[in-house]
Parts: structure tokens; sequence; C-alpha cells
């Protein structure tokens, strides 16, 4: 076994221990367990990184026993990039769970072994090289995500953490259901199956119809926007920047990798159910009356956009897809952080409260801007970076559809973005709101601020991110 | 007809008639009543497969343990506000029935297509009976849980503790709830527990046992003893206490902590991880893993962090 | 000739459980078919399990399938004794209408 | 034969499932539609590889007992869910603006009866 | 010959089991709703001891005796129902 598979079971096994440690301890002492567990593994990424740059992936199997009997693991650059989001995210959003979760609430002790197990599913789902295993990392994670979006006791949490559980439940089956009809063909349950020519098109239809619930894309979203919304700020941030993500990676996956040649024509349909996504998704952020709906649409708007990575199917395509996940996950989390603060002072993310908040809160303010000009993909950006390469993708595939949907998306995401900022800066009324609380510690939103400007540096150094995602997706065909 | 297929589609029609009054029945507790033959009769149909172990488990699990909970979650509803709890807002249309007609035909020509597909030969299954001679192991499904596929296990065990925690979330904030029926002084019940209670035990480690050899093992073993402690709640044995106390935390996650020892143990000694130690270190995890199977299941149906001893 | 007497048991015990299944649908009230059910099922299952004793001829099996019947009469005397008290929980309840 | 059976068994039941989801507006009743549409799943991930020995496939057999195992976690995790939303909202159903009318009442109310007393 | 019978006497207690269901579904009251998982679990019982001599699977009868050690848990949930709950718009008829 090499050191850097040993590293992999790190990225699993120290959140899933340390949840466990938070599980035994009493309540008032778990918080501390899960900021040493929340700063630790991201330590590993590090020297991961460095293996993945060297090698391409890092590939591990438990207990010798090779697939298909048993289970793979396998780490490549877009798990890595995601895992980055994940980490830095969780780092985050510490100081404002620290905050949020204080240990004298009831919702404090089942908080941060939630959080912990969230986390394990997450970099779980992100490592499994094995269908049912992704299953089972998937369900764990939605399970937990459910649960920590019920720590909100409001109506409105309680009820989209319920539609979110009934809806992800019927994903995994159908997943499940494609899953059992890949073994009944092939005999294994290996992500990469090679040899297979084409996977049997219905099971194929069936995981990624699973996966898509997961992954809240456009038709099948109605979970994402309440539940995202209407979560604690914290855990908002963390969920809307890695777990659709995690879902998207796997669909991205099973898309290049377990199914070796995909049939184009699903492709361009998925491109165009995407094309649908990235629009509603836009006009209904547009048409949102509070700050977190906003954002929540947006993440839908996006989902939307990173699928027509499917029709362009090109290296290029993939490095700025994959750059793309990482700038819109910081952004967002970043987002969702600075909104959860604003929500603590105002009382309520109505946007009606927002004209004047750049007097009154700038830190937040700046943040929201900055985190903006990533999701239009202004220059210099994260976004932009990422847009810009699957332009060009399209361009040289030809793909003028694509390249113009690609172009109408920054220019949506324009709209939503300057709405909130005008409002924020420039409104007339600048009403005073009556009752400010007092605001939360400093630290939680230099947080917010520092996840929104990684964003815009990463445009500025591209070059490490893109260079490790060079190598493209296995059986990424043309 | 023969014999075989007689009893094949007989019992397909009682199960697709249940599931009928289950799904679309006009009373809600009424389709829970049909939901519990519903778990016995798919109980009957894994033994008619040749599956044992699957019937085991959905013998306690589907038939007793989803039912229980079900009703007793019913019962609650009914006691927050009874004419709420049963007021359905069903909009059945065509539409709906078109869908329901739509999925099941599609289920059913995907499934009948699968059938006709030529099984390849290395496939894992085969491997698995292949492979189990040399891990001394006598019962394949034991050899994939734990040593083949035992990763799965322990994800698996840690959404059994998550569904735990993540209950906790809410019921931390709900009053006292008991959900007895205070029905302890009546001396048929106490006979029953009397009898049930030692006899659980016993079935419960006899599984256990024989578990790596024969069907059985610890989803079946604690699957049990879980049901055992919801008839010991639903008697007033067992009360639901609210102060969690350090040993039942424990008894939570050994399942868990036990798998994740199989996983890193060996790499301490320089193997990769999980290499299997043994037939030792399975019994070791799986007596654990039974543990935290009764437990999380008896608190979920508890709602509740720890239990206490009623009085009689 | 044990085979013949595990026959007759057999056919015997499918006898009562049927008699059961007939009370149950025929009976008019709810206690009057419990006590009809109960009753003729137990025995049907009694000459059941009899019959497979008998055609597998060890002790120990023997012994397990009495078991399972003394489990069977005491799950169904208790679940009974509560459905009836429970039905007639109710119909006090009715009565005094609650 | 009996796989075929099964099948179309395990259809049956996935149909009607798919049926009480739609429409029926009661948590409770989805999740009971739900774990049907489980336990045909289960039943096709069995029945549909090929046996062996006459036994059916040990493989999907893991799965289905890791899946039984989830599925009663999820099910215990979403009442629990579900008796906390009701509490607060005074009706089991997911829409939470749903018009309390339409499920025959006036106003969602709070009004928390204990158990009623039985002749014990 | 006896074994020979086995999967026909399994197939005359499904047809019993069936025309429970019937009773089931009637009802009238909820008790006998429950008398008919009772049914269901004692014929079930019958049903998995006949299939073990049938199928030559011992581990069936684990599934039968688990059945009756557990036949219990919804009687006992049912009645800790509120009597006056579990009527959900029965037609009374007795």
């Amino acid at each position: 076994m090499t050191p850097a598979a040993q590293l992999l079971i790190g990225l699993v096994f120290v959140p899933l221990s340390t949840a466990l440690v938070a599980v035994l301890l009493p309540p008032r002492r778990r918080r501390w367990a899960v900021v040493l567990g929340g700063l630790a593994w991201p330590c590993l990424l590090v020297p991961l990184s460095m293996a993945v740059a060297r090698e391409q992936s890092v590939v591990m199997v438990f207990g010798g026993w090779a697939p298909p009997l048993g289970i793979g693991w396998r780490l490549d650059a877009l798990g890595l990039v995601v895992l980055w989001v994940h980490a830095l995210a969780g780092i985050a959003a510490l100081p404002s769970a620290w905050r949020r979760f204080d240990p004298d609430l009831p919702e404090s002790g089942p908080f941060w072994s939630l959080w912990m197990i969230l986390a394990t599913g997450v970099n779980l789902a992100l490592l499994a090289a094995d269908l049912f295993n992704l299953y089972v990392a998937l369900e764990l994670t939605t399970l937990a995500a459910v649960a920590l979006i019920a720590t909100d006791d409001g109506i409105a949490a309680l009820a989209a953490a319920m539609r979110y559980l009934l809806l992800a439940v019927l994903g995994s089956l159908m997943y499940v259901l494609g899953v059992g009809l890949v073994y009944a063909q092939t005999g294994s349950l290996a992500m990469h199956q090679p040899g297979i020519e084409a996977l049997n098109n219905v099971a194929l239809v069936l995981m990624l119809t699973g996966l898509m619930v997961k992954a809240a894309i456009f038709p099948l979203h109605v979970w994402l926007p309440h539940a995202y919304s209407n979560a604690p700020g914290p855990v908002a941030a963390i969920m809307a920047a890695v777990v659709g993500k995690a879902a998207l990676v796997a669909f991205w996956r099973i898309w290049f990798e377990t199914a070796e040649a995909p049939p184009a024509q699903l492709a361009d349909f998925l491109g165009l159910i995407g094309a649908a996504a990235l629009v509603y998704g836009a006009i209904a952020a547009y048409l949102q009356p509070r700050l977190k709906m906003v954002i929540a649409y947006s993440s839908i708007s996006h989902f939307g956009f990173l699928l027509l990575l499917l029709p362009l199917a090109s290296q290029q395509a993939f490095q700025g897809a994959g750059f793309h996940l990482l700038a819109h996950g910081l952004a967002k989390a970043a987002m969702f952080l600075a909104a959860a603060n604003i929500v603590v002072v105002l009382g309520s993310d109505s946007i009606r409260h927002l004209p004047g908040l750049d007097k009154r809160m700038p830190l937040e303010a700046f943040t929201l801007a900055l985190a903006g000009v990533t999701l239009i993909g202004l220059p210099p950006s994260g976004g932009f970076t990422g847009k810009w390469m699957l332009l060009s993708a399209a361009w040289e595939t030809g793909g003028w559809f694509w390249l113009v949907l690609i172009v109408l998306s920054g220019l949506m995401s324009a709209a939503y973005v300057f709405r909130i900022l005008a409002l924020t800066c420039f409104h007339p009324a600048r009403r005073a709101v009556h009752h400010l609380h007092p605001r939360p510690p400093k630290i939680t939103s230099l947080a917010a601020l520092t996840l929104a400007l990684l964003a815009v540096v990463i445009g500025l150094y591209p070059h490490p991110v893109l260079d490790l995602l060079g190598a493209g997706m296995p059986g990424m065909v043309r | 007809m023969s014999a075989p297929l007689a009893v094949d589609v007989l019992l397909g029609l009682i199960l697709v008639g249940l599931a009928a009054q289950v799904a679309i029945g006009e009373h809600l507790f009424r389709a829970i009543v049909f939901y519990v033959a519903f778990g016995l009769s798919m109980s009957v149909i894994w033994a008619r497969l040749g599956a044992p172990d699957l019937a085991l488990a959905d013998a306690a699990i589907g038939a007793g343990l989803t039912g229980a909970l079900m009703m007793v979650a019913f019962r609650r509803l009914v006691e927050i506000d009874p004419k709420q709890a049963q007021a359905q807002a069903t909009r059945s249309s065509a539409l709906a029935v078109l869908i329901g007609v739509l999925a099941a035909g599609m289920v059913a020509t995907i499934g009948l297509t699968a059938l006709t597909l030529e099984q390849q030969p290395g496939r894992a299954g085969l491997q698995v009976m292949e492979t189990l001679g040399d891990t001394g192991l006598g019962n394949p499904i034991t050899g994939v849980l734990l040593v083949f596929r035992g990763f799965d296990t322990l994800i698996e065990m840690t959404v059994l503790l998550t569904a735990f925690v993540g209950s906790r979330v809410m019921t931390t904030r709900s009053r006292f709830y008991v959900a007895t029926i205070a029905g302890f002084q009546l001396p048929l019940v106490r006979t029953l527990v009397a009898v049930i209670l030692p006899l659980a035990a016993l079935i419960a480690m006899h599984l256990l046992w024989i578990g790596s050899d024969q069907p059985g093992g610890a989803f079946q073993a604690g699957s049990v003893l879980a049901g055992a402690g919801v008839l010991l709640l639903l008697t007033g044995t067992l009360l639901p206490a609210s102060k969690s106390r350090a040993l039942v935390r424990l008894a939570l996650v050994a399942g868990v902590a036990s798998l994740c020892v199989l996983v890193l143990a060996p790499m301490l000694r320089g193997q990769v991880a999980m290499a299997y130690l043994g037939r030792g270190s399975l019994l070791f995890a799986e007596a654990l893993m039974m543990v935290s199977i009764a437990t999380s299941l008896t608190l979920l149906f508890a709602g509740r962090p720890s239990l206490k001893v009623g009085r009689p | 000739m044990t085979d013949l007497l595990a026959l007759v048991f057999l056919l015997s015990g499918c006898f009562f459980i049927f008699a059961g299944t007939v009370g149950m649908i025929r009976l008019p009230d709810v206690y009057c078919r419990l006590h009809a059910m109960t009753k003729a099922d137990n025995l049907g299952l009694l000459l059941i399990c009899l019959s497979l004793s008998l055609l597998d001829g060890r002790v120990r099996i023997a012994l397990l399938l009495l078991l399972i019947w003394l489990l069977a009469l005491l799950a169904s005397t208790v679940s009974a004794h509560l459905i009836a008290r429970h039905s007639r929980a109710r119909q006090v309840n009715e009565r005094n209408g609650g | 034969m009996t796989s075929a059976v099964f099948v179309l068994v395990a259809a049956a039941i996935f149909g009607l499932g798919v049926h009480g989801l739609l429409v029926s507006a009661h948590i409770m009743r989805k999740l009971l539609a739900l774990n049907l549409m489980l336990s045909a799943l289960f039943l096709l991930l069995i029945v549909v590889p090929a046996t062996i020995d006459g036994r059916p496939d040990p493989v999907p057999q893991a799965l289905v007992l890791t899946g039984i195992v989830i599925a009663v976690s999820t099910t215990a995790f979403a009442l629990a869910l579900m008796v906390r939303l009701f509490r607060k909202q005074g009706h089991a159903s997911i829409h939470p603006d749903i018009d309390p009318r339409l499920l025959g009442r006036k106003a969602p109310s709070k009004a928390n009866k204990t158990a009623q007393g039985d002749d014990r | 010959m006896t074994v020979s019978v086995l999967p026909w006497t399994i197939v005359f207690l499904l047809l019993n089991l069936g025309a429970g269901l019937w009773r089931a579904w009637k009802g009238p009251t909820d008790g006998d709703r429950l008398l008919t998982t009772l049914l269901f679990a004692t014929t079930s019982v019958a049903i998995l001891l006949l299939m073990s001599a049938w199928l030559e699977l011992p581990a069936i009868r684990y599934v039968a005796l688990m059945l009756v050690l557990l036949a219990t848990i919804i009687s006992l949930a049912f009645f800790g129902m509120p009597a006056r709950a579990s009527k959900s718009g029965d037609q009374a008829d007795d």
C-alpha cells in the first residue's frame, strides 16, 4: 500500500472518527473535537495534491480484493478539486458554526457530529470507484444533510428537509435500480468497467436520473431552493459548496467512465436540460424576494451550466468545468456565510432590508460583490477562467448553440447579481432598519471574505489547478 | 399448473394485493396494518427464493420494526391532533394512474429484458463462491458483507448511527413521550416478556455464532434484539429516559468503531487496509455491530437518548 | 407408516387452518372471529409441526418445532387478548359518545 | 419461471408505490409508498441476476441486506422528522402553505390531546 | 409421498391467506384488521415451516421462529392506540 493510498484512508477516517468521538463526548466538548477534526483532514490534501500532480490519480483497493470482488477507491484531479472546495468551505464555516451552535442550544449536540458525518459522506462520494459504495456514500451524505437542515426548527426548514429526504430517497431508488441492471449485465459493481462496450442505456439513464435528483439539476431541483435558503447559515454554506457538487461529480464520472461511449443524442439532450436549467435558475434567481433564495436559485443555474460539459466533451471543456466547480463552490460558500451574518444582524434576509448594507456591514457587502463577480464570470475572477475555457472549447468544436448559451449564462448571472448589488449600494432609500441585532464576531465576516477573495485570486493564478485537471477525465473521447 | 409455479403466483398475488391496500387504501391506519402483513409476506418470499438471510432480516425489520415504528409515529400524530393526523388530501387523477402504470410497465420491461441477459463468467458472485474457501467462512453473504465489501457495511452502520443522531435533532425538542401501553400490570404481558426476553437473547447469540457459516449474522441478530427491545418498550418494562448515558453512547458507536478497527488494524501491521484478519476478528466486529444495531433501533423507537427500567 | 401418519397430520392441520379462515370470514363479530381463528389456527399449526417432525425424524428438530408452536400459542393468546380489550374499550367509548 | 413471476410482481408493486407517492399528500403515506418501492427494488435486485447453485447470487443479497438496514434507518429518521413537522405545522403534508381547509379543518391547532383512557 | 404433497399444502395455505385478505379489506373494525395480521403471522409460520422441508433449507425454520417471537409487537403497538383514534371512519357494525 503506497503512502498516498494510506492518506486516502485518512480523508474518510479522520472525519468519521471525529464524528464518533463527538457522539461519545458530552455536548459541551463536542465542538472542540470537531474543530480539531475539521482542521486535520484538510492537511492531508497537501501531500495528496502532490501525489495526484505526479501520478494523475491515487488508487487503492480494500483488503487486496481486486474489483469486481472488492471495493476500490480512486482520487483524481476532479475529486481533488472538490475536496479542496470542501476543505476550504468547511474551515471558513467553522467560526460561523461556532457562534451559531452554542452548546446551550438543544440542536447543538447533534449538529457537531452530523457535520463530520456529512464530511465523511462527501469525501467518500468523491473517492468511491464502486457504484454501490457511491450509493452508500450519497445516502450517508443525504441523511446527514437533511438532519442538518432540520437543525433550524422553523416550519419552512422542517418542510424543506422532509421534501429533500423524500426526493432523495426516490433518487437513490432510481440509482440503485440502474446499478442492479449494471450488475445483472456485467457482474461487476466497479465504476470503471473496461471492456464493456456500451452500458445499457436504460441503466445509464436510471443512474443519471437518480444522481440528477441528488445534484438538483433542473426539472428535479425542487428540493434545493427551500432547503438551502432555510437551513442555518453555516449549514447552507457547506451544503452549497459541496453536497450538490459531489453528486454532480458522480454524474460526470458515470457518464465518462462507466458508460464508455454514451450515445451522442443523450449528450445533446442532457446539454439541453442544462440549458433549460441555466435559464430557469437565472430567471428564478432574479425574481426572488430573499437573498438566500437568490443564491440558492443561482446554484440551480450554475449546475445547469456545468451540464454543458457533456455535449462539449473535450479536455479543454473539462478543465474549464472543473475550474468553474472550484470557483463556484468557493463563491457560493462565501455568499451563504455572508448571508448568514446578514440574517443575524438584520433579523431577515429579505432584499427589502438590503439598502444601506454597504454602510452597516461593509465586509459582507464586499463579500457579496466579490463572489458575485465570480458568479458572473468577470475577469480576472476564477469564474471567468472556467467560463472562458468552456467558451473556447465550444468555439473549437463549432458548437455555436452552446457558445451562445455560455455567454448568455454570464449575462443572466449579471442580472441577478447586479440587482442585489444595486439594492445594497445604490438604492436611494437606504432606509435605516429599526433594530439591529449585535454583530457576530468579525472573524465570521473575514472568513467569508477570504473565501470570496480566493475565488477571485485563483483566476489570477489558474495554472496549477488547470495543469492538475489537464489530464482530463478518463474515458473522455473526442 | 405445477405446484412451485402456483406457490409463486399466489404469493405474488397476495403481495400485490397487500401493496395495493398500502398504497391506495382509503385509511392511513389500515395502510400501516397492511404494511405489516406486506413485510411478513416479503419474508416468506425471500424464503421461497432461497435467501434465508434476507428472510431473517425482513422478518424482524420489515414485519416487526418498521411496522411498529410507523404505528407508534402515527399514534403520536393522533395524540397531537386526532383529526389532522388522518386527514388526507388525496388528488387521485387519471394522470397519476397513468404514471403508475407506466412505471410498472417500465420496470416490468426492464426486468424481463434483464432476465434474458447472458451472465458474465467472471462476475462477482462467482468469484465470491470461489474465493470464499480462502477465508474459511461458510456463508457467502457474510463473506461479502464483512470481508469483500466490508467497507459498504461500515458506511451502512454509520447511516444507522446518523439516523439516530439526526433524529435527536427533532426529539431533543419535543416533550417527554412514553411509548408504552402501561400494560405491564397485565399478567399475560408479564409472562410474555419473561418468555420472550431470554429467548430473543438466545436466538440472537445463536444467529451471531452460526452467521459465519450459515444464514444469520450481526444484522439478523441485532434486529432480533432490537425487536425484543421494542417489545420491552411497548410493554413498559423499559422506559425512555432523557438523560444521555456514556454507556449507551458507547454502545451506539461500537459497531462503527469495531469496523473501523477492522479496516485500520491491518495497516498498523503493514498490510493493506481491511486485509482479512481471520474469523475471530469477524466475530468480534459482528458482536459489537449487533449491540449497536439493537441499541440504535431501540432508541430510534423510543425517541430518547437512553433507557431506564420501568417499575412493575 | 410414519409417512402416512405425517400425511394425515398434515392434511388435518390444513383442515383446521381452513376452518379458522372460514370462521374468520363467516362469523358475525370481532370476538367470535378472534375465538375461532386463534383456536383453530393454533391447532392446525400444532398438527403441521407434528407432521414435519415425523417427516424429519430428529428429536432436536421436533423440539424446535415444539418451541415454535408454543411461542405461536403465546403470541396469539396475547394478541387476541389485547385486540379484544381494545375492541371493548372502543365500544365503551362509542357508547359514551366519545 | 419463478424469476419472471417475481419480476412482474415487483413491477406491479413499484407502480402502486409510484401511484401512492403521487396521489397522497400525507407524509406517512408517502413513506409507506417509498418503502413499497424499495421492497420492489430489492426483489428485482435478487431475482434478476442468475442464481448460483440454485441460490440467489450472494453479492446482490449482501447489497439488499445493506439496503434493508439503510431503508429502516431512513424511515425511522423520516418519521421523527414528520412528527416534529406535524407538531409545528399542524398538518402532515409537505406543502407548508397548503390550505388547511383542504384537509377538512379550519385552522392548524396545536391542541395536545393525551391518550384516551382505556378501561384499564 | 408426503414430501410431494408439501407444495400443494403451501398453495392451500396461501389460498387461506387470500381469504383472510378479504376479511382485512372488509374490516369492519380495526380489530378485525389486526386479527388478519395475526392470521398472516400464524399461517406464514406454517408456510415457512413447510417450505423449509420442501426446499430443504433448514435455516428457514429460524425465520419462522423469529416471526412468532416478534409477532406480538404489532398487537402491542396497536393496543397503545387511543381507542378513539382507531375508528378511522369505520362504519361501526358492533
